[in-house]
């Protein structure tokens, strides 16, 4: 194997940052939902996929000038989020969560099919939210990616606030732990969930629309989710800074294994995860605790 | 008679992908079959049989394939089997429809299988991945020529005949893959197998891979500055790869057993066939499309001369009997021959110029 | 004084098996009315379908006039009722201070929340060592304690008490009935008390229902009953040893 | 026969000492009470002995063998079971089910014999069940036999925990607050069952409790501790006398 | 109505609770053994999927039904199942009869060895780290050269028992048939006894199943070798049905079908397993011959089979959270207690969930 110079690390480095970044935006997606209400949902990737649909409706198809075609597409997903909730989701309430895991799973593949029948099974490029790359010596890197992390930043930051001080944020945890406590305090359990349903479809379209321009928008492309999923089970699963943690950890390592093994490109996430979870069998920052008897 | 022939009617059936990964290519090519089907029918079929064609979807899952089969073999009762998707389902499916005695015609896969090893029911309209990359190493050692040749392949049976051709072409010059990547085909980010190419110094990159990871890869390459002659196989020969990442595509070469038409370079008949499809199916014909269109035309031809009274034994003559068919839009001869099950006889060579692909050579072999 | 709850009739399924069968109670402004009974009488499903965690099968319920038959749970504790349920239900992993505080999630007075709050430590001192403790690392009792607190937060105009007592020491349950007096008299807060330790629930009460296998078998003022010989022999335990002579049939009796 | 010994044991949770320096020992074939404020300390001694938590210091003997080289699955095979304080049954199985897993450790694993049924399984399987019946008919738990355990009301799931004990048939039997969310009437059965279970069964007890009632009825010794320090022992009414344990536990009322 | 009065603890421990019941399921089993002469090929050969579907599906019940660990990897274990017998097979020249049962005990010690590894992990974590064991495996079979034919595959040999050549469609029914009843008798054997109720039991409380002498750690790798073991079964009989493999054959997708596949037949019941299998095998079918009835613009336009799925699973999930085996139940007593027959039985009561984070 040639060596790698000291630039080439570099360049991996940043580039591992902006993937990790990316997978991490998901991955919120999916904690968010974990830690209001313990369901977990195995569409996340299919809404990501969705908002690069929608974004490509709006700007592409029908030529809305960018941010606003991205500021619609965001509102329309969080409209999305809300109604897969209250219409489909909340009816299992009460339901063991293993349940809603599954609907999640059958929602997915019902997605990827009403989007090809809608937009078609093709490849379709999306325009990036910013152009070129910033140069810094031999090192390059899109400005698109730089604005990944920082809309990660600022997403997980916010989030975790929100979660730590904000009285709704205590309250979805809350309802997550034991929903009829949570009822019998008069918290609005329903309007609370679906709302964090909204919220998490938002992130998979921010995703979506980051994502969508570096590979082309199809059908397929919510099968990173897999690796977000990885990211997040890494950190610990139900965690926001552990998700971000994780998703930095796999997307930094990845491009390093890649290059150790050449013609291994694309599981180097998952064993990376599977030696975390030898070691910490909960992840990084454990959310599993023993119970007290 | 055979089985799926009547009076009046000819059943034909195919298995493909019409909500998988690979619907990209299977709903275009179920178009393309029907089109010419109906156009078939309309012009009142062949010999006074009107021609049925079953569409089954497998999703590209081999289970799914063999339940399609067991149908439309048994159910439906086929006459032939016609451009049939995806590698490990013709692999899968064929043992027990070959037993059945029901001709694999034109898969649309080019797996070496699929005439490979020489069966009187197995024709295959492709020239296959390993030949296709043996041709483009011998072109570009020929013109030009280069020092350090590498292989960047997507994991998958396909990618692995490819780098097959490779290795093999590359040993009759007594030279050897300088380096190789392998990546799966959910990737988003090619800098590490990039950089991994960029450090050993290649020349020109063999991509044998699919269509996502051929336009990252070749656009990250752009990126960092990388840029060697990056020659693929056919899988990417589609337009959203030409228009990708902003002309980042320009000067990308493609070797191809099928010519990818269009409208605006085309006229008569093939013009006719595309502006047709475009009204009928509210999109432009991708190439999957014109091959669909092309396997039923070339099946119609063996059917015609095949005469009324038609016979598998008959039929499958008439096909080894086909020799200079020229196909209505690529433009493409095939011929076929008792030792030869394979259809077309040389492949082109296209480049990316200013969006689009155009034939940049034709008659490419080795 | 008027009813603030009625419950007329109420019959409530568990798939196929019905728990409470036509039970009507009501409970009068500012009393503490307790509902006795042994195990699987069904008084912890009454309380679940007066706060909505059940749907009753037939029958109505009112609250202050209003009817909440069937309501969500969440809506009927907007209305004024809180529920401290039974098997405490604390959020395990909250600290102890934001458990206490979601029972004032509707509230938007902060200082009297913060007063109450205060209220609160002051009738557990213990708890106040564990504000930042998750709940479930408490011990059984002081679980208990936060249930309690957490209900009394909501600063409901009536509560509705799952046995309070359960697994709390003689010296707090003691101090526990006294504090319940306390909050009706002082707050005039209204109480619908289930509890299996009659003995004190009883005192404490003003006026008391008995049920048995899905029925109210009896009821009335707290002295009548409290003079009734079943009550004292079967709730109270009073003259129990000397009538304790052949337990077998005893045993019996709960299965009647 | 066996002694449970606990030798000047100690636990710390972060900061706080839940169990500090306590010493005690059961004898064989009494009631051993274990009383105290909430937050003393009592379920931790439990999860001591049964080794869901290592001691920072200190011995715990049963039958002078120490079971602290024992793993949490193996104390039942010194002969102790226990019941839990909140609840902990197989939620999803029905009452009969719960009290066969309660016979697990008289069985071996013998997968063979298992996945193909062999002769000796049904045999074994009559045994256990027949066990399983005799506790059922002993609790007075014959009408939930068959439902999901799950659906019982508290008092009933509490029984049925102490029931799925004792088909293990222990030699010494921990019970977390046998009587709590039980009537006046059905603690004084309690009462009862638990000298049928020292007397017939032979059976040494462990309890903690609140109910005074109780106590006085059925222990033969009892320890107050208090802030996981021993407080007082002795017999029921001697503890109750102590002015700590009035102040600490009992408060204005000793029954 | 008929009303069930125990007469001996046996009643609970046999088979069959009562002859009623006896006499039903014999009579299937007949049905299923006289089909070959009333069905051609093509049903033959849909069953027979059926029954090796059923068959891995219970193993993945054992799994993720009755000891709680939701694999994610099931389609991993069948790929090494069929691999080990095709390689078997056709590189080492065992015979089909041994082949089988050492494939089987492969895939089985495989399984026992991520067991071990995974004991300590729970739920979504175990779920997850399954699904790597499966992206992973594919990936390595793909690469494993000459030896497993890398992502070319391999075909499969045709199945010769004692020189009796198994080529025919009856001819494979009845021996997955045979196998399918072989599986359905152990997993039932499991459950009335020891090890099934260890099982179930730290399923639903890892804490008390440890304090009446469960060794959770080896009950849970017991519970992944015997799963695997099914798998394995499964994946040397789909090996057969697909006369050539590939590593892509046993992908993702595959493993997802599994557990939907339980689900929708009702989780945590062998019926349910059954169900399942009987309803994501002939769904396809059922699809197709539907899409001719339809418009063809609907039908023809792709996509059309995987919404309808998804659809239809999803109306599943909502409608009959039990699944398949959920609504039987119904159904039978609906006509137990014709006509007095009451909705509100089977009403669900609201349910609250509590927090499964911890352990
Ligand atoms: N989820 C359920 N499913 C089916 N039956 C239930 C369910 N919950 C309770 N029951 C039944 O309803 C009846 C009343 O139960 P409930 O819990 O109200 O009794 P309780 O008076 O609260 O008893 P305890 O004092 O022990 O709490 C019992 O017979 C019980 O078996
Ligand atoms: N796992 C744990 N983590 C942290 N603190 C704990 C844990 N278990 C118990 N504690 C603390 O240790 C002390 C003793 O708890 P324990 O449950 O033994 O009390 P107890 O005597 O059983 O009280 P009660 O009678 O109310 O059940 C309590 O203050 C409790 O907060
Ligand atoms: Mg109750
Ligand atoms: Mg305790």
């Amino acid at each position: 194997m040639t060596g790698l110079s000291f630039a080439d690390a570099i360049q991996l480095l940043l580039v591992g940052l902006s993937q990790g970044c990316l997978y991490s935006l998901i991955a919120i997606g999916l904690v968010l939902v974990y830690k209001a209400t313990e369901q977990v949902n195995f569409a996340q990737g299919e809404f990501m996929m969705l908002g690069a649909f929608v974004g490509y409706q709006f700007i592409v198809l029908w030529g809305l000038p960018y941010w606003l075609g991205a500021l619609l597409t965001l509102v329309f997903m969080g409209g999305f989020g809300y109604g897969v909730d209250a219409l489909v989701v909340r009816r299992l309430t009460g339901q063991p969560v293993f349940t809603v895991f599954i609907l999640t799973l059958a929602l997915g593949i019902a997605l990827r099919a009403v989007a090809g029948i809608v937009w078609g099974f093709g490849n379709y490029s999306l325009p990036a939210p910013v152009e070129g790359n910033l140069t810094l010596g031999s090192v390059i890197i899109g400005w698109s990616s730089v604005l990944a992390i920082l809309v990660t930043a600022i997403v997980a930051s916010g989030l975790y606030a929100f979660f730590r001080y904000a009285r709704q944020g205590v309250a979805m945890q809350a309802l997550s732990l034991n929903q009829l406590a949570a009822f019998y305090m008069g918290i609005p359990v329903k309007r609370l969930t679906s709302s964090i349903w909204a919220m998490s479809a938002i992130f998979g379209a921010i995703a979506g629309l980051l994502l969508g321009p570096v590979t082309l928008v199809s059908t397929q492309m919510g099968f990173v989710g897999f690796k977000a999923f990885a990211g997040a089970i890494v950190g610990g699963f139900g965690s926001i800074p552990g998700a971000v943690l994780g998703c930095l950890l796999i997307g930094v390592t990845e491009p390093f294994f890649d290059i150790m093994f050449p013609t291994f490109k694309g599981i180097g996430a998952y064993l990376i995860m599977f030696v975390v979870l030898l070691i910490r069998p909960e992840g990084l920052l454990a959310q599993i605790y023993a119970k007290k008897v | 008679g055979p089985q799926g022939v009547t009076e009046d009617k000819i059943t034909l059936g195919s298995y493909t992908d019409l909500s998988g990964p690979l619907a990209v290519w299977g709903v275009p090519e179920a178009n393309g079959l029907r089109m010419r089907v109906d156009e078939i029918n309309a012009a009142g079929g062949i010999h006074g049989r009107q021609l049925e064609i079953v569409i089954e979807d497998t999703q590209y899952q081999v289970p799914r394939a063999i339940q399609a089969a067991n149908k439309l073999l048994r159910r439906d009762r086929v006459f032939a089997m016609v451009g049939a998707l995806g590698t490990p389902m013709n692999l899968a499916v064929m043992p027990q429809q070959l037993d059945a005695g029901v001709p694999n015609l034109f898969p649309m896969t080019a797996a070496p299988e699929m005439a490979e090893p020489l069966h009187q029911m197995k024709y295959a309209f492709f020239r296959n991945y390993t030949e296709q990359f043996r041709a483009a190493v011998a072109y570009f050692h020929d013109n030009g020529g280069f020092v350090t040749p590498c292989v960047s392949q997507i994991a998958n049976e396909a990618g692995e005949s490819m780098t097959l051709g490779v290795e093999q072409q590359l040993h009759e010059y007594g030279m050897e893959i300088v380096a190789k990547t392998e990546h799966s085909a959910t990737e988003t980010d090619m800098v590490s197998s990039v950089t991994t190419l960029k450090n050993a110094g290649c020349d020109i990159v063999f991509n044998a891979g699919s269509v996502k990871d051929t336009i990252l890869t070749v656009a990250t390459s752009k990126k960092l500055g990388f840029e060697p002659i990056f020659v693929t196989g056919m899988v990417p020969y589609m337009d959203a790869v030409a228009k990708a990442a902003d002309g980042a595509m320009e000067g990308l070469y493609l070797v191809s057993p099928f010519v990818f038409a269009d409208v605006a370079t085309s006229e008569g008949e093939a013009k006719r066939i595309l502006e047709t499809y475009a009204e009928t199916y509210g999109t432009k014909m991708e190439p999957q499309a014109q091959l669909g269109y092309i396997f039923i035309d070339l099946l119609a031809e063996a059917l015609e001369a095949a005469g009324p009274e038609l016979t598998t034994e008959g039929f499958l003559a008439a096909i080894e009997a086909i020799n200079g068919y020229v196909d209505p839009i690529g433009g493409q001869t095939i011929s076929f021959g008792p030792e030869d099950h394979q259809g077309v006889e040389t492949l082109i060579l296209a480049r990316v110029e200013n969006g689009s692909w155009t034939v940049a050579a034709r008659g490419l072999d080795y | 004084m008027s009813e603030v709850l009625k419950v007329r009739n109420v019959e409530t399924m568990y798939g196929r098996v019905m728990a409470i069968r036509g039970v009507s109670l009501s409970v009068r402004e500012g009393t503490v009315v307790t509902v006795m009974g042994s195990n699987g009488a069904g008084k912890t499903t009454i309380l679940k379908t007066i706060s909505g965690a059940l749907d009753p099968f037939k029958g109505e319920i009112t609250f202050k006039g209003k009817a909440i038959t069937g309501l969500d749970p969440d809506v009927i504790a907007r209305t004024g009722v809180a529920h401290s349920p039974e098997g405490r239900e604390v959020f395990a992993l909250l600290s102890v201070k934001d458990n206490l505080m979601m029972g004032a999630y509707c509230r938007k007075d902060r200082d009297e929340v913060a007063r109450d709050f205060e209220k609160v430590l002051g009738w557990f001192p213990v708890l106040r060592e564990f504000l930042d403790k998750q709940a479930i690392y408490l011990s059984g009792g002081q679980q208990q304690m936060v249930a309690l607190g957490r209900a009394f937060m909501a600063r409901p105009s009536l509560m509705l008490l799952d046995e309070p007592s359960l697994g709390l020491s003689p010296r707090l349950i003691s101090e526990i009935f006294a504090i319940i007096k306390r909050i009706n008299v002082e707050e005039g807060m209204t109480m619908l008390l289930v509890e299996q330790n009659a003995s004190v629930a009883l005192p404490a009460a003003d006026f008391g229902y008995v049920l048995e296998t899905g029925r109210i078998v009896m009821e009335g003022e707290r002295d009548v009953l409290m003079n009734s010989a079943d009550i004292r022999e079967f709730y109270l335990g009073i003259k129990a040893d000397s009538a304790r002579g052949d337990r077998r049939w005893k045993a019996r009796k709960t299965w009647r | 026969m066996s002694w449970l010994e606990v030798e000047n044991v100690s636990l710390a949770f972060g900061g706080l000492k839940a169990v500090d320096n306590l010493s005690f020992s059961v004898e064989p074939g009494k009631v051993f009470t274990i009383i105290g404020p909430n937050g003393a300390g009592k379920s931790t001694v439990f999860n001591l002995i049964c080794r869901i938590y290592d001691p920072l210091e200190g011995d715990i003997r049963f039958g002078g063998e120490s079971l602290l080289g024992a793993r949490p699955h193996e104390v039942i095979n010194h002969g102790i079971a226990r019941t839990f304080q909140n609840i902990e049954l197989f939620e999803h199985a029905s009452l009969l089910d719960n009290l066969l897993i309660g016979r697990f450790r008289h069985g071996r694993f013998s997968p063979l014999s298992e996945l193909f049924f062999l002769p000796g399984q049904l045999r074994q399987e009559l045994e256990h069940r027949r066990k399983a019946e005799e506790v059922i008919e002993f609790l007075d738990l014959e009408g939930y036999r068959h439902a999901r355990v799950a659906d019982l009301p508290y008092g009933v799931r509490k029984k049925t925990e102490m029931a799925r004990a004792l088909v293990a048939s222990p030699e010494i039997l921990l019970l977390d607050e046998p009587s709590s969310g039980l009537t006046t009437e059905e603690t004084d059965d309690t009462a009862f069952v638990i000298e049928d279970i020292r007397e017939d069964l032979g059976i040494t007890v462990v309890m903690i409790e609140h109910d005074m009632k109780l106590v006085n009825k059925v222990s033969d010794k009892v320890l107050a501790i208090n802030e996981g320090r021993f407080l007082a022992t002795g017999s029921a009414s001697e503890v109750q006398d102590d002015p700590d344990v009035q102040a600490a536990y009992l408060g204005g009322e000793a029954a | 109505m008929r009303v069930l009065f125990r007469k001996s603890y046996k009643q609970d421990i046999r088979l069959f609770r009562d002859r009623t019941q006896a006499f039903w399921y014999l009579l299937f089993l007949c049905i299923a053994l006289a089909a070959p002469l009333f069905l051609d090929g093509y049903f033959l050969d849909e069953l027979s999927f059926v029954y090796i579907y059923a068959i891995a599906g219970l193993g993945l019940m054992i799994l993720t039904g009755f000891s709680g660990q939701v694999s994610f990897g099931q389609a991993a274990f069948v790929a090494i199942g069929a691999y080990a017998h095709t390689i078997l097979l056709s590189r080492y020249g065992v015979p089909w009869i041994l082949s089988l049962p050492l494939a089987a005990l492969i895939t089985g010690l495989v399984g026992l060895a991520i067991g071990r590894i995974c004991g300590r992990m729970h739920g979504l974590y175990l779920a997850i780290a399954t699904l790597s064991i499966a992206i992973v495996t594919e990936r390595l079979i793909g690469g494993g050269g000459d030896f497993t034919g890398g992502h070319r595959g391999l075909p499969v040999p045709g199945i010769d028992i004692f020189g009796i050549a198994i080529d025919q469609s009856w001819k494979t029914y009845l021996l997955n048939l045979a196998l399918f009843v072989g599986a359905i008798l152990m997993t039932r054997n499991l459950l009335r006894t020891r090890s099934g109720r260890a099982l179930i039991a730290i399923r639903d409380s890892e804490v008390s199943a440890r304090s009446l002498g469960t060794n959770v750690a080896f009950y849970k790798a017991y519970a992944f070798f015997l799963s695997a073991v099914f798998a394995g079964l499964a994946g040397g009989l789909l090996a057969h049905a697909f006369y050539y493999i590939t590593p892509e054959t046993f992908g993702m997708g595959e493993s997802i079908r599994l557990l939907l596949m339980i689900v929708v037949g009702g989780i945590g019941t062998i019926h349910g397993a059954i169900f399942g299998a009987f309803f994501i095998v002939l769904l396809p079918t059922v699809l197709s011959w539907v899409k001719v009835l339809l418009p063809g613009a609907i039908a023809t336009s792709g996509g059309f089979d995987s919404l309808a799925f998804g659809m239809i699973l999803l109306g599943f999930i909502l409608f009959e959270p039990d699944g398949l085996y959920g609504r039987w139940v119904k159904i039978h007593h609906y006509f137990n207690v014709f006509p007095m027959y009451k909705r509100r039985s089977f009403q669900r009561q609201k349910t609250f969930l509590k927090t499964e984070r911890l352990k």
